[in-house]
């Protein structure tokens, strides 16, 4: 296609005499040449080429593939056609591999033979035309959204959240305990009952403190009864350790802990 | 007699009508893929010269009778939709185990205890209004129903517990339901952990 | 026990499992009211205990069999689809289709039938590398996806089409692609590279 047909150039004017066989010709080549952005890289040149030999492709013929190809590159280069770099470094291997298949083999080469790289060539070819015959069967099949269709109106699926509510026999019974005998609770005042106040701490700490001659931890000095439930234990800590400060702070007694969240121990002062 | 669809629809003038059949299936197509219900009028527009899609839609709705899907009329317009009965295949459900309210548990305690009971005997009880949601809830799980009218003035519906109601609380009857010194003979009545309780109580319990 | 059977999901296990032609139905209305495809798995579980969604499946493609629409599977999962011979009363519904780009409709088949690929491969195939872009639009279609790792050096990402892929191009699955055997007979899909190194790594040995 790119071959010399044409001496005249494809710079040439119009040639009013030529037949419209070369007319045609010159078209399809100039088209090549100045369509080259419309080329998928070297590849798709390449498979755009081997098509003229109209030949099954495993029998292209590489050599003469590659002629055409720097052919090609030459008239884009005359036609001050920007390549790119990949194109030209397609016609620098295709130029190697060229004179590769003329020269008789080196039998010290390293690397693939001129023929394997040749056959790989044309395979490469051959998948590639193969891929766009699967593509093109691809977008020929029946196309959601052109050949059929799916539901118009989509009665989603309501994602529901099911609450389900449980109460057992002895809810139902508290409950209605609970609501008969609401008349006999009186009206809500701060429940005392568990509280130890800083102040009785501090008359039971004065009282004792004159026997702590030696370091006492202090929780020693919380009141019977006060130790084993933990909300009157809270309390109970609380008003020790209250009280406890407020005697450092008479100076009626030493207090002191050895680490963060050890005991703390107080005696009688000196 | 169906050739013609896929070629010129200029064609189709030419050529006979498509086969009741055929049309049926057109009209099926177009209600499946139809974004929103179509009217007779652009079912009529779509298919070729010559058909009659108001009777090709009462085909299909025949063919539809009974199934899992079917024709609707939507105003002027008709549809295909699922069938009102399946909805639940339609939904996936999370399910989420909640604890009744204690308004609501209160509630079905006293339908339970007084029943028949009226909306204001109950509230008189709990000593609060009663919300209807409250009652709505009960009654949506079938805990409660609605019982005979109070033959007093105002004829005020009174509520009842229900069969399924017993069936979830293990209950021959709701007179199985222990009394009020019952309860309180099982300790139910001091169970309770309210601010408030009986101080000399506390006292001796805790010492 | 059955008076309750439309409250208490454990109450379904103890009840037969509902007929043929129910769960016939049922799937029926679950198909149509999805507008994706719908797996069996999640059939399953929407439909009551001891439905077997696989045969009630079968029985109603037969039922829909020359219909304005038919039950299609995808994968492992099943649609209803109108029938392709009827597109021409429903072009109203094409909801603008984007032209794709040459390279995305090459790219898309090169994943199609070599996947999982790389894009590493899909551009020694192509000859040409692959545009961000381009990739991200078939993703983005939701034609293809990320499949595994591929377990050689610097473990590349591999690109796999997704069953909304075949949704759309109607294919069962992908073993069902337009001439598939004959590509793989000619050993066009294998990964064969130039002996010794790739057609690339050769032009930057030699030179």
């Amino acid at each position: 296609m790119m071959s010399d047909r044409d001496p005249s150039g494809l710079t040439s004017a119009p040639d009013q005499e030529a037949s419209a066989r070369k007319v045609a010709d010159r078209l399809a080549a100039e088209a090549l040449i100045v369509d080259v952005d419309g080329f998928e890289g070297p590849l798709d040149v390449l498979l755009m080429l081997s098509r003229t030999q109209k030949v099954d492709l495993r029998k292209v013929s590489v050599l003469q593939l590659a002629e055409q190809y720097l052919s090609f590159v030459t008239k884009a280069k005359a036609l001050r056609i920007e390549l790119a770099a990949d194109y030209l470094v397609m016609a620098a291997w295709l130029a190697f591999l060229k004179s590769k298949l003329l020269l008789p083999p080196d039998p010290q080469a390293e690397g693939p033979s001129a023929e394997e790289m040749a056959e790989h060539l044309a395979f490469q070819l051959e998948r590639l035309e193969a891929m766009r015959g699967a593509a093109a069967q691809l977008m020929a099949r029946d196309q959601l959204g052109r050949d059929t269709f799916a539901r118009g109106i989509s009665e989603e699926v309501t994602r529901t959240k099911k609450v389900t509510y449980d109460a057992s026999l002895l809810d139902l019974m508290q409950a209605y305990a609970r609501v008969r005998t609401r008349d006999e609770f009186r009206p809500y005042a701060f429940d005392r009952r568990n509280l130890f106040t800083p102040e009785q701490a501090l008359d039971r700490l004065r009282a004792m403190i004159a026997f702590a001659g030696d370091w006492t931890d202090l929780e020693s000095y919380l009141p019977d009864g006060w130790t084993e439930n933990p909300e009157k234990r809270r309390s109970a800590t609380a008003a020790t350790f209250a009280a406890s400060l407020e005697l450092v702070k008479q100076g009626q007694i030493q207090i002191q802990q050895t680490d963060t969240f050890a005991p703390i121990s107080i005696r009688k002062s000196r | 007699m169906t050739q013609h669809s896929d070629i010129d629809p200029d064609a189709a003038s030419v050529l006979p009508a498509p086969s009741p059949d055929e049309q049926e299936r057109m009209v099926e197509a177009i209600l499946f893929a139809a974004q929103a219900p179509v009217s007779v009028q652009e079912m009529q527009e779509r298919m070729p010269v010559g058909c009659d899609p108001r009777m090709a839609i009462d085909a299909l709705a025949r063919r539809y009778q009974g199934r899992g899907v079917g024709v609707v009329r939507v105003g002027e317009a008709w549809a295909i939709r699922t069938a009102p009965d399946l909805s639940f295949v339609l939904q996936k459900e999370t399910v989420e185990q909640r604890k009744l309210s204690r308004a609501a548990i209160e509630t079905l305690a006293i339908v339970a205890y007084h029943q028949p009971v009226t909306r204001a005997e109950i509230e008189e009880i709990r000593g609060v209004s009663v919300s209807r949601g409250t009652v709505d809830l009960l009654m949506e799980l079938k805990w409660i129903r609605l019982g005979r009218r109070r033959m007093t003035p105002g004829r005020p519906v009174t509520f009842v517990v229900t069969e399924h109601f017993l069936d979830h609380f293990s209950l021959e009857s709701a007179r199985d339901l222990p009394g009020l010194a019952e309860l309180r003979a099982a300790g139910l009545l001091d169970g309770r952990k309210l601010p408030g309780a009986d101080a000399s109580d506390a006292v001796t319990q805790d010492e």
